[in-house]
């Protein structure tokens, strides 16, 4: 059982933060890629305790509740245009929607 | 006095030129009866004020009437200045007495023509302009007259413009012109450059590097090539003819094209500084003279025997300079004034009475029809031949007679110059022998129908020939001109062996054209000379004009394409990333991102 | 700092934030009209502006333990966003009832953009600017789905969405990065940290500061992070896409700045720090010149267009980034360049909104065939605000890239600024090519019918009227905005 | 005092004569505009009388004027004009050429009317405030002023391939005038650094300028020299050139020809000579030589082209290159016979296209390859035409010779070869006019005569009128050259 070592939280975060971003570039579904953006959310989370911690400091802390606020927020606009989009094209496939382009 | 001897064909040109203009605008037609006479009496009046400025010349020098200034730049200050001198005076006075006759002639000569009002309007602004060339007292004001009888020759030889012809031989007049003014331009760059001023009296004096005065005298040459009609820049004159008589009788015989000589004898001091360019000159007209008269006798055309014989007598005149002769250079203008003058009258006068017939070959036998006219003529003919104690014999006489032992003459100037007398002799007497004598070979009503013309046209006939044969006595005050040139009396050996060398070619003539059946020769331009030019510089003009059409075309105008349409592409190109997908633009940008961290990242760390 | 003061100097963005209960308030109870929210909007845009004109000679103050900063610069601005608020309001009456779109929610989301926006540029610490990017990015989201039958506004949406949600997650990191590196999140503190740290060669400090800034390069879609932008403009109602352009842009560009003057770049130690900011800056600014000028010319939809001219109008900016680097400078140039881009964006996208083709499927050049013929009052319009666009003399979009040329000439950036000339040539052609087509074109059979009604025109005349007079007399905006510093 | 009012009274007068135009009835508007721009003429006249009639140049710096208005002092911009014996005549010429243009009848009194007469009132004005400019600034606005009306005249009343015309006229004049911009800032930081402050006054500059090394000033003097090259042009700016002129309606290509191509002038003698002597010294022999091709290149143009309008706009080129290289002959003589040979090609060039557009008007078109014979029909108007080419070939005794002689004069102390290779022009020049003048107006009539031509009448009273004051500029010009020369 060795000691705590923040670089390990970090390399985490950071992972969970790559999944994230890898989920949305790849994942066809708009509702997963609704989800891959809270995982990159939430990684950063992670790494504010993880800082905070090394600091000695709340702030981190108090910023992850700000965060998750948002997030929710976020993701509520998120579903709502889902849904519309849904609505009209009786789909989520992200490759259902490139009708705007050059 | 000098003012009013230009103002008055001035104010003939105006009068004439705004007349026929309104009248023309109107649809009414000037009479040509009325706007000849105003027209001649201008010239008459001109002629009577330069007898008059003549008389008052001292001795030695000139009058100078300063007019205003006409443009000042800087240290350079140029002044419509007149300058009278014995040299510009003769020129004067042939300009206005033989000009005079001839706008005489021309009265009952254009009488038919609808737009003479308009002919006689430009005969007087040739005048204007010719005086301006000869009375000019700076360089720019020479240049005016040089290049306004350049425009009045233009207008005159294509006075008939609904015949392309004639329009294509006035602009290849002027286009030649234009060339040797060129030459005229930039001698005068280099005479203010190393005088500082353009006025002649300061030109004349001044002392011109050697390389630089040789090119000196060479450019003016060159302008006097293209003006007087030597080689290389002859072949206008004989076009030329494309005009009516009366112009051709005082513009390409009498006055313009001996202005050349006029500029040479003018500037002699600077010219005669420069040996080789002197031997150009006395070359170019040697060569001239022969190569000319040898063309003269192949010709059909009675106007183009005469012209090409003006050319051949204009080479007599500049070898004549070429030798430092000026005098004798001059002395010839003034007779050849008269007598070409008058052979060319007396032409014009055979062509009118046989309604417009040029082709030698079809005339003959018009001596009784034509008698005025024949002994006019005759007496032009003796002239040209230079059989004593007719004009010519004088002036050409001491012409040989330089070309020989003047210093800068040779063996070699004078033979040539020989032959071309000889030849000369040919050509005129095949000429007086085919027109007038033998049996008439144009049809019987033709023949019948030929009259001697009128009054008018006959009056300067008649003065011209006392002119021609008289002339000659009038070398005396020729040579106050130059006096260091003085009249030196030709030898005995040179008058006799000039006189034969006449003899020769006029008997072969007479003996080769006397048979009762003369058949008609082919004209030809022995040479080709026209044509190789007409190839050489009209294609290669067109060459070099296709040339940057093309490089307009291809490469600036491409340019211009191409860069529009690389813009375009390019645009299109990085258009196409714009591929529509969400996921798409985030991989780019995750890309982007992930390039600039590393090189921000490189810099930083 | 006493309670009544704080409230004194929030005063505007209390009103805003009041105004915007009212309006919400006011569009439950009446739903059926939309007159009452309109009016509360517009109340509560003019009430904002006021005030916050009223107070902005007041001195700067922090406030909320440092977390924001109240100064003349954010006073300005946010009269700028309640300015543009008013105008959008106005303008796109009749685009609304056009569209359909009888919802009152327009009024109070687009309070709340404005609140975001305002509370964004006043933000001293990362997470309240984390914050307030978020609500102002959130009704943006809304609005450009607003059109909820028509799937390419839905797609809009989306791709704004998703993009933004991966951006703003990118943000979040970089600051937690900066937090990491500097042990907070606001800014004296990183900056005096920046002060005191020997070196400008912390990993994790660079790492943060270069994810934050990149974040905002994405607000203003600098090439290369510019890909939403061509499609969310096409895909959104005209006016939420005129909102974007101007509101958004605005405040992104402001904070954009000053998240790159977050460290101390002149302190020693940074000089590598600053000059590899710098580069990326000018490799930032080359990107978006090329890409903005050379893809405009082949545009046939003028809300594309329009896009594409954004994009090139961040590369202009960036000059104005680069300079307001030189020590010495403020950032006079970019604000100035904001406000008169500002002025012309309304007046052209209000403009954008008149056509009648319903479906707003997007004006396509033809459209504007002829025009000079059907309205000439219009031709007038729009020409002017093009010219202004192409930074023609006489328009203040002239003295907007004067600025920002002259400046970036003075702090030796010559040959930038003459790629910068050249590229402005190119997209003039785009800008005047839609005058060529109604001026000397004849209408072309499918032209759209043009029709704005009294309101949207009047807004187009007042942003021509600032575009010209500005473009005579500009000295007045000029003395004023250079008065006005860079808050830290 | 007077006198600086005077100078903002020339610049209002003609925004006046703009406001004015657009209550006007569209049936007056020709006329209006004929005795509106005759008026500008006289007061302008009246106005400058001190330097035009002036014996010398001595006597006429007494009526110079310098006038310099505060604006965006922000920025050190000032409005910022200078009368003096160059802008002097140059305003004359402007005011005359729009007379000249307004004159003409045609399809602008027809549609548009009032759109027309306001933009040539407009153009007039810009052009103006273009000459007087003393200030860097003011001389750039002024100088994109112009293409606005432009724009509109080859737009609106532009033939048939105008909209590329426009654009490519606008795109390389606007790439050549921006450059010049950045070249303006980087002198005005220049100044920016030396003093501390902003100013774009070219005295405040030429302070500042005149103890700058020469290599720094080698990019901001080569901008000015592009732009004034596109404008003038010199070849090989000269691309956009010929598709204005002849998609142009007559009077856009009388404005272009006649006074436009002397903004490059005039920018030249004003800020390139004085800004940059060093650099122009070092590369005269490559100017003087651009200037030399340009009047051999375009006058070869001109003798391949078929078309009326065509062979003049080279013309026009070929001429204006003897201009470029009266000034890069860098002596104030040479400036002065620039000058004087832009007032003969301003004035020539007017009258051969203003009686262009009468032979157009009487023949249907100006196509060259066949002769077309008209002189016989029309004698006066192909007198007038006639003078008018004698004065294009600068005869001796027109305005033009002066100027084209003394230009060669002085560029022939700068640079023997080119000012001969120059001189080969005078010969080719003679060429295509000649063959210009032949083609429309001599040889067999009826060969190539339209029985639908708008007008079958000899030169009307008025334009009669029009005809002769030009012609008597020519004549009086050519005996009188002097009075141009006040540089």
């Amino acid at each position: 059982m060795t000691a705590f070592e923040p670089w390990m939280l970090l390399v985490v975060s950071i992972l969970v933060f790559c999944i994230g971003l890898l989920g949305l570039i790849l994942r066809k579904n708009l509702l997963v890629m609704l989800m891959s953006i809270e995982l990159m959310l939430n990684a950063v989370n992670l790494c504010f305790v993880t800082f905070s911690k090394m600091h000695q400091l709340l702030d981190g802390h108090l910023t992850v509740l700000f965060v998750m606020t948002v997030a929710a927020a976020e993701s509520a606009v998120g579903l709502g245009l889902v849904i519309a989009m849904f609505r009209n094209l009786r789909s989520v496939d992200s490759d259902q929607i490139q009708l705007l382009r050059d | 006095m000098i003012t009013s001897m230009i103002l008055f064909p001035l104010a003939g040109f105006v009068i004439n030129g705004a007349w026929s203009l309104w009248s023309a605008r109107n649809g009414t037609r000037v009479s040509p009866r009325v706007s000849g006479s105003i027209a001649t009496t201008a010239m008459v009046a001109a002629f009577m004020a330069a007898i008059m400025a003549r008389a008052q010349i001292p001795a030695t020098g000139s009058i100078e009437v300063d007019c205003f200034r006409w443009f000042s730049l800087g240290s350079l200050s140029v002044d419509f200045k007149l300058r009278l001198d014995a040299l510009s005076s003769i020129f004067t006075l042939v300009i206005t007495g033989v000009g005079a006759m001839i706008h005489l002639y021309s009265v009952s000569y254009m009488e038919e023509d609808e737009a003479a009002g308009k002919y006689f309007a430009y005969l007087n602004l040739f005048c204007f302009m010719m005086l301006n060339l000869v009375l000019g007292g700076t360089l720019p004001q020479v240049f005016l007259g040089w290049e306004g009888v350049g425009l009045a020759s233009y207008l005159l030889i294509g006075f008939w413009y609904r015949e392309e012809a004639n329009v294509a031989a006035g602009q290849k007049a002027f286009i030649m012109n234009r060339i040797g003014d060129l030459g005229f331009l930039i001698a005068m760059f280099i005479g203010y450059k190393y005088s500082g001023s353009l006025d002649l009296t300061t030109v004349e004096k001044v002392i011109l590097p050697a390389g630089v005065g040789t090119s000196f005298v060479l450019l003016i040459f060159l302008a006097c090539t293209g003006k007087s009609a030597q080689l290389p820049l002859f072949t206008w004159l004989p076009d030329a003819m494309a005009g009516p008589t009366p112009v051709s009788a005082l513009i390409h015989a009498a006055t313009m094209v001996t202005s050349g000589v006029y500029l040479l004898a003018r500037l002699s001091p600077v010219i005669s500084q420069s040996a080789t360019g002197m031997a150009v000159i006395a070359g170019i007209g040697a060569a001239t003279a022969l190569i000319t008269a040898i063309i003269a006798c192949f010709q059909r055309d009675i106007k183009k025997v005469l012209a090409y014989s003006t050319v051949s007598q204009l080479g007599f005149m500049f070898a004549a300079c070429g030798v430092g002769a000026f005098g004798a250079g001059v002395f010839h203008v003034m007779t050849h004034a008269f007598f070409k003058a008058l052979l060319f009258l007396a032409a014009g006068s055979v062509i009118h009475g046989l309604h417009g017939e040029q082709d030698i070959f079809k005339m003959g036998g018009l001596k009784k029809k034509l008698p005025v006219t024949f002994w006019t003529f005759t007496a032009g003919w003796a002239a040209i031949l230079g059989l004593p104690p007719f004009s010519g014999f004088f002036s050409k006489d001491e012409i040989l007679h330089q070309a020989l032992v003047s210093n800068s003459g040779s063996a070699w100037l004078f033979g040539v110059l020989l032959i071309a007398a000889v030849l000369t002799a040919f050509y005129m007497t095949r000429l007086y022998r085919l027109v007038f004598f033998g049996t008439p070979r144009m049809d019987q009503a033709k023949f019948d129908h030929a009259h001697e013309s009128p009054v008018p046209m006959a009056l300067p006939l008649v003065l011209l020939g006392v002119l021609s044969l008289a002339g000659g006595f009038a070398g005396e005050p020729v040579h106050l001109a130059h006096p260091e040139s003085a009249l030196s009396t030709p030898t005995w050996v040179i008058m006799i062996v000039s006189v034969i060398a006449a003899a020769i070619g006029a008997t072969i003539a007479f003996r080769r054209y006397s048979v009762s059946e003369v058949k008609a020769e082919p004209t030809s331009d022995v040479f080709r000379i026209d044509a190789v030019y007409s190839k050489l510089f009209g294609g290669g003009l067109g060459v070099i004009a296709s040339a940057s059409q093309w490089l307009e075309e291809r490469v600036v105008q491409g340019m211009i394409r191409m860069v529009a349409a690389v813009t375009d592409l390019s645009g299109n190109m990085i258009r196409v990333l714009q591929v529509g997908s969400a996921q798409a633009y985030l991989l780019m940008m995750i890309i982007a991102l992930v390039v600039m961290v590393f090189y921000f990242m490189k810099g930083v760390v | 700092m006493h309670m009544n003061e704080i409230i004194q100097t929030l005063m505007p963005w209390l009103i805003l934030a009041a105004g915007i209960l009212v309006t919400l308030l006011v569009s439950v109870i009446r739903v059926e009209s939309k007159r009452p929210a309109q009016f509360s909007a517009l109340l509560t845009l003019v009430l904002t502006g006021v005030s916050a004109l009223q107070t902005v000679s007041l001195p700067g103050e922090a406030i909320f333990s440092g977390s924001i900063e109240i100064s003349s610069l954010t006073r300005i601005l946010l009269a700028l966003f309640s300015l543009i608020g008013v105008l959008f309001v106005v303008g796109a009456d009749r685009y609304l009832s056009k569209e359909k779109i009888h919802l009152s929610d327009y009024y109070h989301l687009l309070l709340i953009m404005i609140l975001g926006a305002g509370i964004m540029v006043a933000a001293k610490d990362l997470v309240v600017l984390f914050i307030a990017l978020e609500v102002m990015s959130l009704p943006a989201y809304t609005l450009a789905g607003f059109r909820r039958n028509d799937s390419r506004s839905n797609e809009a949406a989306i791709k704004y969405f998703v993009l933004g949600g991966a951006v703003g997650a990118v943000f979040l990191l970089g600051s937690a990065f900066l937090f990491g590196a500097t042990g907070s999140t606001q800014f004296p503190a990183i900056y005096s940290w920046s002060r005191q740290s020997v070196t400008g060669s912390n990993l994790l400090f660079a790492a943060g500061h270069f994810l934050v800034i990149v974040a905002f390069l994405f607000k203003v879609a600098a090439a290369p992070f510019h890909f939403w932008k061509p499609d969310v403009y096409e895909g959104a109602p005209t006016p939420v896409t005129g909102l974007m352009s101007t509101l958004v842009a605005v405040a992104s560009f402001v904070t954009l700045v000053r998240l790159i003057h977050l460290p101390a770049l002149d302190s020693t130690g940074w000089e590598v720090y600053a000059a590899s900011i710098k580069t990326t800056i000018r490799v930032l600014a080359v990107a978006s010149l090329v890409v903005g000028s050379l893809v405009i010319i082949t545009q046939k939809n003028l809300k594309r267009l329009f896009a594409y001219s954004s994009i090139s109008q961040s590369g202009y900016l960036m000059l104005g980034v680069l300079a307001s680097l030189q020590p010495g400078h403020g950032i006079a140039p970019v604000l100035i360049y904001l406000f008169g881009y500002v002025f012309a964006a309304v007046g052209l996208f209000v403009l954008l909104s008149q056509s009648e083709p319903r479906g707003d499927t997007g004006v396509e050049l033809v459209d504007l065939t002829g025009l000079v013929r059907r309205s000439p009052l219009r031709t007038a319009l729009w020409s002017v605000l093009l010219f202004s666009m192409a930074g023609m003399p006489f328009t203040v979009g002239f003295f907007t890239k004067y600025f920002i040329f002259i400046s970036s000439v003075g702090s030796g950036e010559t040959p930038l600024v003459v790629l910068a000339a050249m590229c402005a040539v190119v997209s003039a052609y785009a800008y005047l090519r839609p005058i060529g087509l109604m001026v000397m074109r004849d209408a072309d059979p499918g032209a759209a019918q043009w029709g704005g009604g009294f309101w949207s025109q009047l807004v187009v005349v007042v942003s021509v009227i600032l575009v010209v007079f500005l473009g005579l007399m500009p000295n007045a905006m000029i003395q004023y905005l250079k008065g006005i510093p860079l808050i830290h | 005092m007077e006198t600086s009012s005077s100078l903002s009274f020339l610049l209002t007068i003609p925004l006046l004569a703009v406001v004015i135009s657009w209550v006007i009835p569209k049936a007056l508007q020709r006329i209006y505009a004929i005795f509106g721009s005759a008026l500008i003429l006289a007061l302008t006249v009246y106005e400058t009388s001190g330097i035009l009639f002036s014996s010398t140049t001595e006597a006429a710096k007494a009526y110079f004027v310098d006038q310099r208005l505060e604006w965006v002092s922000e920025l050190g911009l000032s409005a910022g004009f200078r009368l003096d014996g160059v802008s002097a005549w140059f305003l004359v010429l402007s005011a005359l050429t729009t007379l000249v243009a307004f004159y003409l009848r045609g399809i602008w009194y027809r549609k548009q009317p009032r759109l027309f007469v306001s933009m040539g009132f407009f153009l007039l004005f810009a052009l103006n405030s273009a000459f007087l400019a003393t200030d860097l600034i003011t001389f750039y606005l002024s100088y994109e002023a112009v293409f606005i009306p432009m724009i509109f005249m080859v737009g609106v009343w532009g033939e048939n391939q105008k909209a590329s015309a426009v654009f490519r006229f606008f795109l390389m004049s606007f790439a050549g005038s921006i450059l010049m911009l950045v070249a303006m800032f980087q002198l005005m930081s220049m100044h920016h650094a030396a003093t501390g402050q902003w100013s774009s006054h070219l005295p405040d500059i030429l302070k500042v300028v005149a103890n700058v090394p020469v290599e720094s000033l080698l990019w901001p003097g080569a901008g000015f020299l592009l732009a004034f090259a596109i404008k003038v042009p010199l070849v090989p700016f000269h691309g956009w050139l010929k598709e204005v002129y002849v998609n142009a309606p007559m009077p856009g290509t009388i404005w272009m020809s006649a006074i436009l191509s002397k903004l490059g002038v005039v920018g030249v003698i004003r800020f390139v000579l004085p800004l940059f002597p060093a650099v122009i010294k070092e590369y005269q022999g490559a100017l003087l030589a651009v200037s030399a091709v340009s009047v051999i290149y375009a006058a070869l143009l001109a003798i391949r082209s078929n078309e009326g309008k065509t062979l003049l706009a080279y013309s026009s080129i070929s001429h204006l290159g003897f201009v470029m290289l009266g000034l890069f002959s860098l002596s104030s003589e040479g400036s002065n016979a620039g000058v004087l040979l832009s007032v003969g090609h301003a004035v020539t060039s007017g009258m051969l296209f203003y009686l262009l557009h009468q032979v157009e008007e009487r023949s249907g078109n100006l196509d060259l390859t066949t002769s077309k014979g008209l002189a016989t029909a029309y004698p006066v108007l192909f007198s007038g035409l006639f003078i008018a080419v004698l004065a294009s070939v600068s005869l001796p005794g027109t305005l033009n010779f002066g100027g084209e002689f003394l230009v060669l004069l002085n560029a022939y102390r700068a640079s023997a070869l080119c000012t001969i290779l120059a001189a080969l022009g005078v010969i080719l020049g003679a060429v295509y006019m000649l063959r210009f003048f032949q083609r429309l107006g001599l040889g067999k009539t009826g060969t190539a005569n339209p029985v639908d031509v708008l007008v079958k009448k000899d030169l009307s009273l008025a334009d009669l009128l029009m005809v002769v004051l030009l012609v008597g500029i020519v004549i009086y010009g050519g005996i009188n050259p002097g009075i141009f020369m006040k540089g």
